[in-house]
């Protein structure tokens, strides 16, 4: 049969299913067949999958036509309550081995059972060693750093993407005056949203005195052009863009302190695909320790999603060291935040879109 | 209803937006008759030829073409065959496909089609130009172009809108001429827009006059130029000299009485309706005789006295501006008389035309042509 | 006298190059510096600051383009297909309709024409869900019909007000003359009015077909997975900023953008073009 | 058949495509624009529009005025060259020139001049290694002008195309009888030969002005910064909140402004037309 | 070089592709002259007024104007003002703006213009459809736009592209004079191409005459109507009649020998070159004059003698096809003759036209008319 992975995410996450796993999957499986389709990056893409599933839903299709799709973090809550979603991790071999909270808990939803992560990523600040020797490993320094250098920091805002926002909720989550973890983890007060005015006032100020970029790409490439120093990333677009030859290969990372949000990829399976015991397999392999050993974290520098104590036996010291060259795994362990819960994250936008203009 | 004509208008009135351009249009004309209409530019000829092509939809009245009501029907279900004034030519068709079009809506074999083309060019003196486009034609090439493309049909009816105006003489004359053949030899009914008098009297069987969107006057060639029924239609048909006389009717005669500067005559009433009082008298400056102040004129007729203005040479005779009172007319002779010489214009009778005027003032809607004025 | 004369022409008009040149090459620059830009990226294996030129070239991404599983070859000549039906569909629904509302009197005329302008007005994304509903229970969805279709209705502005401004461009005393040779009301369209309004038609034809290559909205909703066009491939690539396969992608669609205008081109003499006076 | 019946008629088909496509899908969405929280009807989803976007609404009309008008003027220009211009081998040069920029999606578009436009693009790299500024100079156009500059580059060539050929279809003889008179090529340009064209012209912008409306990648991809177009506005109340009634609303709100152009020209051409 | 005249065309020659229009025309034209321009349909008239404009290049020889070489000078800047024979008519503007777009060009004040155009509108019987666009003319109301629009501008040197041919005969008569009054009060250097032999003559300074891209003759209109160089100038004067005769010169006379159908006769030789033998002999219809057959025929000429053929009204006088020998020839009479009445027609010395003819073709390039064939 023929299975269909919609998925969102740059070309890499296509070319990751086309290139390799797709391939992988079809030696496993003779017979059988895996073709992926891209839907854009960013959540844009994910809401294409999600858009994708209302119009089959609405048009009561009874079967559908993707078997397996891979989204943000964001859009599996919705998905799990609106019904179309099987449950289906604990069908599978490699469900026991993912550990993490944000499997179970998607911004507040529960989603545990209907998702596996396909890696985790994280957003970080990049910067030009060369211009920037001692980079500011907390959001204080950052903001002091950018004050002495005009324009030379760039994020992408709100609207370009989720790395600018990852980037606004570190900056709440540093400066917002309020429970930090309860933005996390839930459950949402209401009066917890009026704590964070002096946050993006700052914020306002902060982003004057910055350049504002077009999109993650937008601030990857002003990087690349040495028109900005500094900005937040995500790690795993960082490293593509490195490997692609876009980017210097001295550029760093750092990953200030109180942390930035990062989220995983999810596969997830629509309850009306077609071909949900072939999906499953998929997943499966997909999400085998040798798997994300070798393609996730290998090919393409991401984190593992599944848990990491069952990866790096898989790999040699050198490509896992490969993974925290410039982040720590301490860093990460400390500094590394989920995003935090819907409701919350739309407070926090919309109060942005009011407050810095 | 009584039998109708071949070609028939009643009582057509036609509009753009507000401007009403024919009013009370009436007009038969029969299965193979040759009409001239003639009128001022601008009084309606193109309009009415639109009407019975059916472009135009009359605001009232009915037209009916082969004894059958048509007020409605397309222009293409109407069977005949219009020679645009603006020509109309097809630009991304060349000569012979403009030509042969017609032919090949009819089905006619393609060789018969070719041939049929070419004797076309030939009588229309377009020989060697059948692959061009019009956009490489001179102007008259283009016009016998149209003309062809209308006649190549074989029209039943064929509407004519001024086709020989860009022409040269010469072959203004051949066509005319193969026209006139063709169109009695085949039997075509034709209306004939010309601003040419002696086209329109050479050609038709009979000639309509338009003035401003009516009928002023329809009838023979002859009846037309020589029976004018009003000072529109005289002036209309080269009669621009004008001038008031006094006069009577007595008996079968109408006497003019001698003026400041015409002596006393007398003219046959033949017919005409003419009071008592200031008439208007007009005359074509051909039929005016010049004669010197001294020699005695005899005949029928006016004779009017002045003096020489001024002397042109429009060939075969001398034309000459003659003050007569504050007038000014024009008058022909064989020989030029020099400017300042006294002499006597003696217009004929039966060339002299008579209408009771209104004022004094000349019958001159449209154009503005100050009586005797008009001379180079 | 003469041979001074005519010498001091030709070197005033060779003078005439130094500003023409200035302005060409300006306008050269503008117009194909971005241009090179996306040739370069498509051979680029390393370009970054401070370099104004890639650091090294290679093929490599045009081999992932082309890679087996790629599918690049595969979207690209569906896109061809959509592209071209596209173009036809419209002309087909474009002609009539615009012949209508140049020439005919038509109530409502002016709505009627706005209609046109709502699929390009309205910001589409809204939109697609519903779309995408309806084709899923009529079972057009991942159709080469359905993407068709909802192209036709992006392109059916451009079809249909260039047509409608091209028929009205017409004199109309040359279909008359067609009518009164004998030609019916169909006729005479076929053989004057279209061939007349042909450069016109063509011209929307050109943009039709650019906005077909272009769409990837509608692509993707109505199209993937089973109709695969290069846009989505396009879109991926550029907006998550992968340059090298995006301008690859670019190039593609190009190519056959530039063949059909060259066609189209081809198909229209020069003499179509110019009309006779009056 | 009444002439009004055969033209609906020939309407119909395309009117009919529009309508089930577009308009119906539209209809099914934009009641949404009406829809507050709970369901029930309301204005607050456009109190929140213009809350919010109220400065984005003028930022886009601005924007794409300003590119209309540029475009305009661009194709006008070249039009005017190909049309009066003398040494045919600079008009040869000329038409092979303008119309590269039509061929390039807008996505590319975003993508090319990006990089083209930035403080260490293309452009100001070249002018540095020319000597015609040093690098302190160089400035970045990747804002309201990065847009206006991708909209301008993009649309020209479309307009260009348009309206050259509808000037090569002018009589020719117009022209000449103007030059005759003693009129200079400027002259001719705007008195003779644009009047004539007008309505081609106008279409094109209006196309052009209406395809500019809806462009979401050249906002996205060459400036994001506050305040941006509609199209981005969109997309974020989708893409990040899931919010299509204000979404919906920003849609509408984008539908009349576009109409507005056209119907502007259109009540302008029904006068000409009686 | 010598000094050159105001307006001077030097061996210019012309080609549209491979179609040479024009070859080795020298005209040299004097400031404030009128020349009017004949020839066939297609012979080049338009073209040489297009290379005085500018909107032609000569591909070779050089144009003066003003006493300037403006060969490759634009339109722009030669200060002419053309009438075009297809109008060229703005089609966007109105009347009155298509008149004064010339003024506004010399930013004339804007009242000035109003009242120029009004004057303008009224001359040409335009009043009234100042605010109209062209497309709501009529065809002969184009016309007069676009002469209204040349004449505006007061310009110094006028060229004229068949301005009448629409025009009914009334205004044209009056457009004429206005015309000719205006260019002598303003000392305006005209070209005017016509087809209308009576306007050039009555009109024109000097005649030239255009025969297949080459100039015929060119003179006064006396000159050219009187005295035609060639065959092809006589017969493109009207003298349509064509019949070959004997002959030999004998002192300052040619003698014509009796013929099978003509009698003897004398004619001055008046500087022609005419050698013994066969020559062909021109004359107008209207020159001709016929007489019953007994009647004796007086006076230097020829007689022919003839059977009346068929008979027209073209107005004023009757015309008649004679059938001489195998020819047939035209001739009119101010009494109509039957049918089949033998009758003899004198053609007087002065207006018989003798040219040697290499055969006894008639020179015949462009137009179709068979000879004798030239009626109705
Ligand atoms: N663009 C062209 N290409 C080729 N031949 C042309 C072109 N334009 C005109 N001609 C030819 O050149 C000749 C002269 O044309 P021109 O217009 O000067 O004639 P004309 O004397 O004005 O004739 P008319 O009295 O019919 O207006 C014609 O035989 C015509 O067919
Ligand atoms: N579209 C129109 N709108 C308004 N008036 C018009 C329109 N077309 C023609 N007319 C007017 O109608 C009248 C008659 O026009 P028509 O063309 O029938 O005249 P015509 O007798 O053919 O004149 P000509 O001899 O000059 O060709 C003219 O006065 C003209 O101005
Ligand atoms: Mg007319
Ligand atoms: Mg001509």
């Amino acid at each position: 049969a023929e299975l269909t992975v919609a998925t969102a995410g740059d070309q890499n996450m296509v070319d990751y299913i086309n290139q390799y796993l797709g391939p992988l999957f079809e030696k496993a499986n003779p017979g059988d067949t895996v073709r992926a389709v891209g839907t854009g990056p960013g959540d844009a893409g994910s809401q294409k999958i999600l858009e994708r599933f209302d119009a089959q839903a609405a048009a009561d299709s009874k079967v559908w036509d993707v078997d397996v799709a891979v989204v943000h973090e964001k859009f599996a809550g919705p998905m799990v309550q609106k019904g179309y979603l099987e449950k289906y991790r604990g069908n599978i071999e490699t469900g026991k081995l993912v550990t993490r909270g944000n499997a179970k808990n998607a911004l507040g939803s529960d989603v545990d059972g209907y998702v596996m992560p396909m890696f985790n990523s994280q957003t970080a600040i990049a910067y030009n060693p060369a211009l920037v020797p001692n980079p500011p490993k907390s959001y204080a320094e950052l903001a002091e750093w950018a004050k002495a250098n005009p324009k030379q920091f760039g994020y992408n805002g709100i609207k370009g993407g989720a790395s600018g926002v990852s980037f606004v909720m570190g900056w709440v989550y540093a400066f917002g005056g309020g429970d930090a973890n309860n933005l996390m983890t839930g459950p949402f007060k209401q009066d917890e949203t009026t704590k964070w005015d002096g946050a993006f006032k700052s914020l306002a100020d902060f982003t004057k005195n910055a350049t504002l970029t077009p999109g993650n790409a937008g601030t990857l490439d002003l990087l690349s052009r040495g028109e900005i120093a500094m900005g937040p990333v995500w790690v795993d677009m960082f490293y593509s863009w490195q490997a692609n030859g876009q980017l210097p290969p001295e550029m760093k990372l750092v990953l200030p302190a109180p942390g930035m949000p990062g989220q995983p990829m999810h596969y997830v399976v629509p309850q009306k695909s077609g071909n949900k015991a072939l999906a499953e397999k998929f997943i499966a392999l997909a999400t085998s320790p040798e798997v994300q050993a070798e393609g996730i974290v290998k090919r393409f520098n991401w984190y593992p999603g599944i848990d990491a104590n069952f990866v790096k036996p898989k790999l040699d010291e050198a490509t896992w060291n490969k993974l925290f060259v410039d982040i720590t795994p301490e860093d990460l362990a400390n500094n590394g935040k989920p995003f935090p819960i819907a409701p919350y994250n739309t407070a926090i936008l919309e109060a942005y879109e009011k407050s810095v203009k | 209803m009584s039998q109708r004509a071949f070609l028939e208008l009643r009582s057509v009135a036609c509009r753009y937006g507000n401007t009403q351009v024919l009013e009370d249009i009436d007009l038969n004309i029969e299965r193979g008759e040759f009409v001239a209409l003639l009128g001022s530019s601008g009084c309606g000829k193109t309009t009415l030829l639109r009407v019975l092509a059916g472009f135009v939809t009359p605001s009232s009245g009915s037209v009916s073409v082969r004894r059958r009501e048509v007020t409605h029907l397309p222009p293409d279900k109407r069977g005949m065959a219009l020679v645009f004034q603006s020509y109309a030519l097809w630009p991304h068709m060349t000569v012979a496909q403009n030509i042969g079009y017609g032919l090949k809506l009819k089905k006619v074999q393609r060789s018969e089609i070719d041939s049929r083309v070419a004797a076309m060019q030939s009588l229309l003196g377009l020989d060697g130009l059948g692959a061009r486009k019009p956009a490489a034609l001179s102007g008259g090439q283009r016009q016998r172009v149209a003309l062809g493309r209308a006649l190549a049909v074989d029209p039943e009816i064929l509407l004519l809108d001024e086709p020989l105006s860009n022409l040269d003489a010469r072959i203004r004359l051949s066509v005319r001429h193969e026209l006139r053949a063709l169109q009695k030899r085949l039997g075509i009914t034709a209306v004939h827009v010309t601003h040419d008098r002696e086209e329109a009297m050479v050609m038709a069987d009979r000639i309509v006059i338009l003035n401003a969107g009516r009928i002023a006057q329809q009838g023979t060639p002859e009846d037309v130029y020589n029976r004018p029924a009003s000072a529109f239609v005289a002036a209309f048909m080269g009669a621009e000299n004008v001038i008031s006389l006094n006069g009577a009717p007595q008996g079968s005669d109408f006497l003019i009485e001698a003026g400041p500067s015409n002596a006393a005559g007398r003219v046959a009433l033949m017919g005409r309706d003419l009071a008592q009082g200031v008439v208007e008298a007009r005359f074509r400056p051909e039929a005016a005789q010049i004669h010197p102040a001294e020699t005695a004129v005899v005949g029928p007729g006016v004779t009017l006295e002045g003096e020489i203005a001024a002397v042109s040479y429009p060939g075969g005779h001398w034309r000459h501006a003659v003050h007569v009172g504050d007038r000014e007319i024009m008058a022909d002779a064989s020989r030029a008389f020099g400017p300042g010489e006294r002499v006597r214009v003696h217009v004929p009778a039966d060339a002299l035309f008579l209408f009771n005027s209104p004022g004094s003032q000349p019958a001159n809607t449209i154009s503005r042509v100050l009586p005797g004025k008009v001379h180079a | 006298m003469m041979t001074t004369a005519s010498s001091s022409r030709s070197l005033l008009a060779a003078l005439w190059w130094v500003p023409r040149g200035i302005v060409f090459g300006l306008m050269a620059f503008f117009i194909f510096g971005p241009l090179a830009n996306l040739v370069l990226w498509t051979v680029a294996e390393k370009w970054y600051f401070p370099y104004s030129l890639p650091l090294e070239y290679g093929f490599s991404s045009w081999a992932k383009v082309f890679a087996p599983r790629g599918g690049a070859l595969d979207s690209l000549r569906n896109s061809l297909v959509v592209a071209v039906l596209t173009v036809i569909v419209s002309l087909i629904l474009a002609i009539p309709a615009g012949y209508a509302l140049a020439r005919l009197k038509l109530p409502l005329r002016s709505a009627i024409l706005l209609a046109f302008l709502i699929p390009q007005a309205f910001p589409n994304l809204t939109v697609y869900v519903n779309v995408a509903r309806i084709f899923y229970e009529i079972g057009l969805n991942g159709t080469i019909p359905g993407v068709v279709l909802v192209h036709v209705s992006h392109g059916l502005v451009y079809a249909v007000w260039i047509a409608t401004a091209a028929f009205s461009a017409i004199d109309t005393e040359l279909e008359q003359a067609a009518r009164v040779t004998g030609a019916g009301a169909l006729r005479a369209f076929f053989d004057i009015t279209l061939p007349l309004a042909a450069p016109g038609l063509m011209a929307s034809a050109i943009f039709v077909f650019l906005e077909s290559l272009d769409e990837f909205t509608g692509s993707y909703f109505v199209g993937a997975p089973d109709v695969n066009m290069l846009p989505l491939l396009l879109y991926t690539t550029a907006s998550g900023g992968n340059y090298q396969i995006a301008s690859i992608t670019a190039l593609l669609l190009l190519i056959p953008s530039l063949v059909f205008m060259l066609i189209v081109e081809r198909f229209l003499k020069a003499d179509v073009l110019s009309r006779v006076g009056h | 058949m009444s002439k009004r019946l055969l033209g609906l008629l020939l309407v119909l088909p395309a009117l009919a495509v529009i309508a089930a496509l577009f308009i119906l899908p539209l209809i099914m969405s934009a009641v949404g624009a009406f829809r507050v929280e709970g369901g029930a009807f309301g204005l607050d989803n456009f109190a929140k529009t213009f809350d919010l976007y109220t400065k984005d609404i003028i930022f886009t009309v601005v924007i794409v005025s300003l590119s209309t008008v540029l475009i305009g003027i661009g194709a006008v220009a070249i039009g005017g060259y190909l049309t009066l211009g003398e040494n045919p081998k600079a008009v040869a040069i000329l038409r092979w020139l303008y119309r590269w920029p039509m061929f390039i999606p807008f996505i590319v578009v975003g993508q090319i001049l990006r990089t083209f436009l930035s403080k260490n693009g293309m452009m100001n790299n070249t002018a540095v290694s020319l000597g015609l500024i040093t690098p302190l100079d160089a400035v970045s156009f990747l804002d309201w002008r990065g847009i206006v500059i991708a909209f301008v580059w993009k649309q020209t060539p479309f307009v260009a195309l348009l309206v050259a050929g509808a000037m090569a279809s002018i009589n020719r003889d117009t022209i000449e009888a103007a030059r005759n008179l003693g009129a200079s090529k400027l002259r001719l340009l705007f008195e003779i030969i644009v009047p004539q064209v007008a309505v081609t012209l106008t279409v094109g912008l209006i196309l052009s002005f209406v395809t500019m409306m809806s462009v979401l990648s050249v906002p996205l991809m060459i400036n994001a910064q506050s305040p941006t177009m509609l199209t981005a506005d969109i997309a974020f109340r989708v893409n990040a909140y899931g919010d299509y009634g204000v979404a919906n609303a920003l849609g509408l709100v984008s539908l009349v402004l576009a109409s507005s152009v056209a119907w502007i020209y259109l009540r302008q051409s029904l006068k000409e037309r009686a």
